[in-house]
């Protein structure tokens, strides 16, 4: 959406094909924003104000084929409908890994086994939070890297933004529930960005969150449906038990196959982790081998919300400056 | 619990298994554990079934027990099991099923390996030939006897004349499952079900009546564990693994424990008793152990074969409350008795344990 | 009760339900920097103390954290409230104290 | 005959109940000596001590010296009441005895001597006879005692006249015995002056004409008005000695004895005794050790500062948390009236919260230094300064010392530390391991760098070796010439450490040094009026926001004149300031070696 306004502000025509029957992408699903727990539809509105009319929106909209001309593309639409333009930006963003992937877990099998998604929907959502018996959460765990920075899971990258979201879901049921036991379980703890480590430092000192260091190797039900977990308690080097009322799995980033379709029809380099690889790590973020093609955002891999809106503002100067070569 | 994330994990786990012109292997230990149950096997599978099912009198341990102690290295026991390939292949069969869990995850572990490293597997072809002389071909089908009596649970409970319901109650009985160790945990997709929540058990139970217990400590490892057990002095980390479990599994209040290996019902049923001797606590209802059975014998039991036949007599824990809910009818008098009437002779009975 | 030469062993486990967390709450009301240490070890890595003997006043810190209360009582005899772990902490948390309260917690529970 | 009206009932009740009180404790606390310090006492009471005692409760007690040195105000304002009432009360007495007809008076006749006696024979104004002087005598004092009243009024609103900021806040029992104090002597006035109008005579020069006013005014109802008042004074002194014992009052009586046993020499005591019984009931409360706490005029807390801190004690309603909440810093016991060892009681209580829990120090090895001349101990701080340590080590190689450096891998904590929380025992252990490192260096001499050891290794470990901090040793070999210095030319503000200064009483030698190396600046509240860098180990229950509110305030004061470096002598000031101070902060011995020529 960034991408598509700064290149509308910079005069150029603009056409923004959205798979969803809305723009927003994620974005659209997240109750509040880490680090200052601002309201994500805030941004979304931004953005959307911001884009008003200027460009081209086509929603509900797929990519069948893309022929790649000279200097040009033709876009066959699944609509029927065909499109040609000068210069192409994948945008297509992440999808969230699929927390099932994990059985140990025992997602979509245990009935208090939620994903970090389902908790935010909840909280977007307003619903009461409790177990699936309906009862006020006591103690409740949330497994830090799922379905990332793991081989078992194929992903050997960090999806960089779930801890930080894990930290700030933490306070939210500490808000909600003030006398609720709260345990974060992590391997690292990734407070990468600015005001991260401040809130983790509120998160301890305010809101008493307890972080235990270790990943969750299996866990079980328990007679009452609440959920017995196993862990390695790596501070005292023993094995743990713990029981909680909801288990919140921070799932990870993972490509998602419609990006990846889009790069094999114009023959995009992808990397060993499955993200698009972009022309030059540093100094060509957002180009791409193939003149014409650019990226934005999560298609090359874990990304927070400000940055992909800085990296997409970045993208339309790059796109800008092609299209001046053209 | 949430049946349908279950059912969709299962139907991941698909495994081929054979139907016919099974080459089996036993097991090492079995006939001393539970002596019916390998002989119940070929039973149903050769007469209730009519199948055609090879035994090979040459046939010898698949050096798991070993390899798992430390005390035969891998090249070892790879040859080892090349001659027993080497057998099916003369004999003209290429269905492997072996009635043990640690064989099975050990075939399967071999079999792997000479996957992806093929100059092993020609090595090890080098070593036997030198040793023996012998050639083998790989088996097409490997599977474990579980799998076998799996692939036909409908059959036999179609012949049998038992379901796994109380039958005073009409309510299904409450079972708990326990997978062995090397049935899938090293290799989930060889196992039906996979590793976390295998179907292989859980599907003779369902379909046979009776009702699935899901514990917390259900993936435990049921106490066995070559090393620990062997050595007397680790029998205390053995038997603490066993505890485990059943304190996990007594509130569900199971009607009993079927197993799929060698060493865990033997564990399971020798450590209830020695926990009741060493601490007075038992686990079943009203001071009554929780009966544990083979495959095998549960099989046998739906098809409504003598329990005594079944070898249940030398249970420690005393399988006649089970047998009473599934109204299956047995002479306390001839419990004792061997095949031909003479008397086996009566063990102690337990301190605590409620015996029979 | 029989003997058949061996015992039945003790679990490693850290059996977090059933702990017993009196002593960490009276903490977090009398000495609430505790909630805020990350485990870094600075503290240990200094320790007048710890440069003697296996003690480890980070350990203290887990070990009251998990509700072990054994461990941990024999664990905080071994500090000598020298107090350079106070100078090094990372996350001011005010280590001297945080043994004289778990010594009092403890005398309280019995 | 003897004179008698039943208003003297509640005074004589009072002042009967009051002398109970004191004659039932002094011999409790007298009685529960230990038997060397009662021996000690029998011996002083017939001796010269005795005297010089009851000189110094004439000068403390009553003219209260250093009151005076504190503030003139101050001073007087407690003196008109203590030294005035004294003399009220003698003087009154001797006047009793002209119109006394018995041998002994009730003690209430000479207080109430205008009721009972209206001389009409000598007047106001006929002074040079003894009666007139007498009554001049006694309306003098009672009008020097009122001047005090008046000041005591005005202290209430405008308490930094008298040089203080904060005040005391007063309990129920402070109150009402406060009320009852400050009505006896206008009641008095008034009752006398009714009295003497009534009859026309027997008054003195403030109360006759008062009285003769006031007849005009009341005429006949003046008789009823005076005995109303006879009896409110009589009241409001029964009352008064009554609530006594409970108020801060109590600090009349037992001060006494508090001077009479350090005269006689009774060692004050490292658990609760009746020395520390007496100390704790000598506090007037006269609230001056309020304003030079840090932890309230820094950190905001007020309710821990020695004279809340003693009462609690006194009430039995201490806390674990107020008594852990000190900097043990020694600013207030420096500043103390009564000269009450505060920082001793604190650790008495420390020692009575200290609970059951035995130390486990068995891991310590077996000392075994090399032999040396001198032996260094740098302590477990300084290895947190290494640039100390480097200084050190660089001095004495410059000076060609033979020397072992007993803790250069890593130190056993010296114990001061350990006894701040109250177990002596636990802190012994770790004394006698380090006591044993010290004697087996062979060294007569013994050099540290931390003045908490240096503290501790002077008062607790008795070593047969000369114990120097280093700051000392550094002077002596500069004096014999064994390390060249050269001036360098920095402004540098000198910080006396606590337990360097207050604690061991050693000014002189930092400064010596560095007026050599440097130029010393002025610095506000120095020496014995030194403030603590924050640091300190003495407090337990503080958040590390509050100490650093100490270290700013410290900071500002110390640095007001701009000095180019902050130079201490402990390396705990040093890394408590250098975390927050926008310039250098150094150690002396840093300074010296800094000096060193090339």
């Amino acid at each position: 959406m960034t991408a598509a306004s700064r290149l509308a502000d910079l005069g150029e025509q603009v056409i923004l094909l959205e798979r969803e029957e809305q723009v927003g992408g994620h974005l659209r699903n997240w109750d509040r924003l880490f680090p200052n727990r601002r309201p994500g539809y805030e941004v979304l509105n931004y953005l959307t104000e911001e884009l008003g009319s200027k460009v081209d929106i086509r929603c509900l909209q797929t990519v069948t084929t893309i022929f790649s001309g000279e200097r040009d593309f033709q876009l066959q639409l699944a609509s029927g409908k065909s499109l040609r333009c000068d210069a192409l930006l994948l945008a297509t963003g992440f999808d969230l890994f699929d927390a099932r992937r994990k059985e140990e877990y025992g997602y979509a099998i245990y009935d208090n086994v939620i994903t970090s998604a389902e908790l935010e929907e909840l909280f977007r959502s307003g619903a009461p939070i409790t177990t699936r018996q309906g009862k006020v959460p006591k103690r409740v765990g949330f497994v830090h890297c799922v379905g990332s920075r793991d081989e078992k899971a194929g992903n050997l990258y960090c999806s960089k933004v779930c801890c930080v979201t894990g930290v700030k879901q933490a306070i939210e049921i500490k808000e909600l529930f003030p006398e609720a036991e709260v345990f974060g379980f992590y391997m690292d703890l990734r407070m990468f960005d600015r005001h991260f480590e401040e809130m983790y430092y509120e998160a301890q000192q305010k809101w008493d969150i307890n972080f235990l260091r270790g990943r969750v190797s299996e866990c079980a039900e328990n007679q009452d449906q609440s959920i017995v977990l196993k862990i390695e308690d790596t501070l005292t080097s023993r094995p743990l038990k713990m029981t909680v009322d909801l288990l919140v799995l921070l799932v990870g980033f993972v490509p998602s196959p419609e990006t990846l379709r889009l790069a094999a029809m114009l023959d995009l380099p992808v990397g060993e982790d499955r993200f698009l690889e972009p022309a030059d790590e540093h100094t060509k973020s957002t180009l791409t081998v193939k003149p014409g093609v650019f990226l934005a955002g999560a298609v090359k891999g874990p990304f927070s919300i400000s940055n992909a809106i800085a990296d997409a503002g970045t993208a339309a100067l790059q796109i800008h400056a092609y299209l001046k070569t053209l | 619990m949430i049946i349908e994330g279950k059912k969709r994990l299962w139907q991941e786990y698909q495994k081929e298994i054979a139907d016919d012109r099974y080459f089996y292997v036993r097991s090492c230990v079995r006939q001393n554990f539970f002596p019916a149950s390998e002989k119940v096997f070929l039973r149903i599978l050769k007469e209730e079934l009519g199948k055609d099912v090879y035994e090979n009198a040459a046939h010898t341990t698949c050096s798991g027990i070993g390899y798992h102690s430390d005390v035969v290295p891998f090249e070892t026991a790879m040859t080892v099991i090349a001659r027993q390939f080497s057998l099916m292949t003369e004999s003209g069969y290429e269905h492997f099923v072996t009635s043990c869990i640690t064989s099975f995850g050990l075939y399967s572990e071999v079999l792997e390996t000479w996957k992806h490293f093929p100059d092993v597997l020609q090595k090890v072809r080098g070593y036997l030939k030198e040793a023996t002389g012998r050639t083998f071909e790989l088996p097409k089908n490997v599977a474990h006897a579980s799998d076998v009596i799996f692939r036909f649970r409908n059959e036999i409970a179609s012949r049998g004349t038992h379901r796994l319901v109380n039958h005073l109650t009409g309510k299904p009985l409450r079972v708990v499952e326990h997978i062995g160790c090397h049935y899938s945990k090293m290799f989930p997709s060889k196992g039906v079900g996979g590793a976390e929540y295998p179907y292989v058990l859980v599907g003779m139970i369902e379909d046979w009546g009776g009702e699935v217990i899901d514990y917390p400590e259900r993936r435990h490892c049921c106490g066995f564990g070559f090393r620990q057990y062997i050595v007397r002095a680790n029998r205390g980390y053995s038997i603490a693994n066993s505890k485990k479990k059943f304190e996990s599994m007594k509130p569900y209040q199971p009607d009993f424990i079927l197993t799929n290996c060698p060493g865990c019902p033997m564990f399971f049923d020798r450590w209830q008793y020695a926990l009741s001797e060493m601490e007075g606590v038992t686990y079943g209802q009203n001071g009554e152990g929780i009966p544990v059975l083979t495959y095998e014998e549960l099989s046998g039991l739906i098809l409504g074969y003598d329990p005594w036949d079944l070898g249940l007599q030398v249970h420690q824990v005393p399988v006649e409350p089970l047998l009473d809910k599934l109204g299956i009818p047995y002479d306390p008098e001839t419990k004792f008795a061997g095949k031909d009437g003479q008397d086996l002779g009566r063990p102690d009975a337990p301190t605590h344990m409620k015996f029979f | 009760m029989k003997e058949f030469g061996y015992t039945v062993h003790k679990e490693r486990l850290i059996d977090y339900d059933r702990n017993d967390k009196r002593v960490l709450n009276h903490l977090k009301k009398h000495e609430p920097s505790v909630l805020t240490c990350i485990a870094c070890g600075s503290c240990t890595a200094t320790c007048s103390a710890g440069q003697l003997v296996d003690f480890n006043i980070r350990l203290v810190q887990t070990l009251l954290r998990r509700g072990e209360i054994e461990p941990l009582k024999k664990e905080v005899r071994k500090c000598m409230l020298c107090g350079k772990c106070i100078l090094i902490c990372p996350r001011g948390v005010n280590m001297r104290n945080l043994i004289l309260a778990i010594q009092t917690a403890i005398d309280k529970l019995q | 005959m003897i004179s008698f009206n039943l208003f003297v009932l509640p005074f004589s009740f009072g002042l009967i109940y009051l002398l109970y009180m004191i004659i039932r404790w002094w011999t409790k606390w007298i009685r529960a000596l230990p038997p060397e310090d009662r021996a000690r006492f029998r011996k002083g009471i017939f001796s010269r001590q005795f005297f010089s005692g009851l000189k110094e409760v004439f000068l403390e007690s009553l003219v209260h010296r250093k009151m005076f040195r504190r503030n003139a105000l101050l001073g007087f304002m407690h003196m008109s009441f203590a030294l005035g009432w004294f003399l009220l009360i003698l003087a009154g007495n001797i006047e009793s005895r002209i119109y006394s007809t018995s041998h002994v008076n009730p003690p209430y006749y000479p207080i109430f001597l205008k009721f009972f006696i209206h001389d009409r024979t000598v007047l106001w104004f006929e002074i040079n006879t003894v009666p007139g002087f007498f009554r001049f005598l006694m309306d003098f004092l009672l009008l020097f005692i009122l001047s005090g009243l008046i000041l005591a009024m005005i202290k209430r609103g405008r308490s930094r006249w008298f040089g203080m900021t904060r005040t005391t806040h007063s309990q129920l029992t402070d109150r009402v015995a406060l009320v009852c104090l400050w009505l006896i002597f206008p009641v008095r006035l008034l009752a006398e002056s009714f009295t003497d109008g009534y009859y026309g005579a027997g008054g003195g020069f403030a109360t006759q004409h008062l009285g003769n006013l006031f007849a005009v005014l009341f005429r006949e109802s003046s008789q009823h008005i005076a005995y109303a008042l006879w009896w409110l004074y009589s009241l409001a002194l029964g009352i008064f000695f009554v609530t006594l014992p409970f108020s801060r009052y109590w600090h009349i009586p037992t001060e006494v004895l508090l001077i009479f046993f350090r005269r006689f020499g009774i060692p004050p005591k490292r658990i609760a005794s009746s020395f520390s019984q007496v100390e704790i009931g000598a506090c007037s409360r006269c609230g001056v050790c309020i304003d030079v706490c840090q932890l309230g005029s820094a950190a905001r807390i007020h309710d821990i500062q020695a004279v809340y801190f003693l009462r609690s004690v006194r009430d039995e309603q201490v806390s674990r948390d107020i008594t852990l909440r000190c900097l043990v810093c020694g600013r207030c016991q420096e500043t103390c009236p009564v000269g009450i060892n505060i920082d001793l009681i604190r650790l008495i209580e420390r020692y009575n919260f200290s609970g059951s829990h035995a130390s486990d120090f068995t891991y310590l090895p077996e000392p075994a230094p090399r032999k040396a001349q001198v032996a260094y101990f740098a302590g477990c701080m300084t290895h947190l300064t290494p640039s100390i340590i480097r200084a050190m080590k660089g001095i004495l190689q410059e000076a060609g010392i033979d020397y072992h450096f007993l803790d250069e891998e890593g130190s056993v904590c010296c114990g001061r530390p350990m006894m701040l929380s109250g177990k002596h025992e636990q802190a012994g252990e770790l004394i006698r391991f380090n006591r044993e490192l010290i004697l087996q260096s062979g060294a007569d001499t013994l050099v540290t760098s931390c003045p908490i050891c240096f503290r501790v290794f002077r008062e607790e470990y008795n070593l047969p070796v000369r114990i120097l901090h280093h700051t000392q040793y550094l002077l002596e070999l500069i004096k014999s010439g064994k390390v060249p210095l050269q001036t360098v030319f920095r402004k540098v503000a000198y910080h006396d450490p606590c337990d360097l200064g207050r604690g061991s009483n050693e000014y002189r030698a930092p400064r010596e040094l560095l007026a050599k190396v440097a130029e010393l600046v002025e610095v506000p509240e120095e020496k014995e009026d030194a403030l603590c860098c924050g640091g300190s180990l003495g407090i337990y229950t503080i958040s590390s926001r509050k100490r650093d509110l100490i270290t700013s305030d410290a900071l500002d004061k110390l640095t007001s004149s701009g000095p180019e470096v902050l130079v201490t002598a402990c390396p705990l000031c040093k890394k408590t300031f250098s975390r927050l101070a926008g310039i250098e902060v150094l150690d002396v011995a840093e300074m010296v070696y800094g000096a060193i020529p090339e």
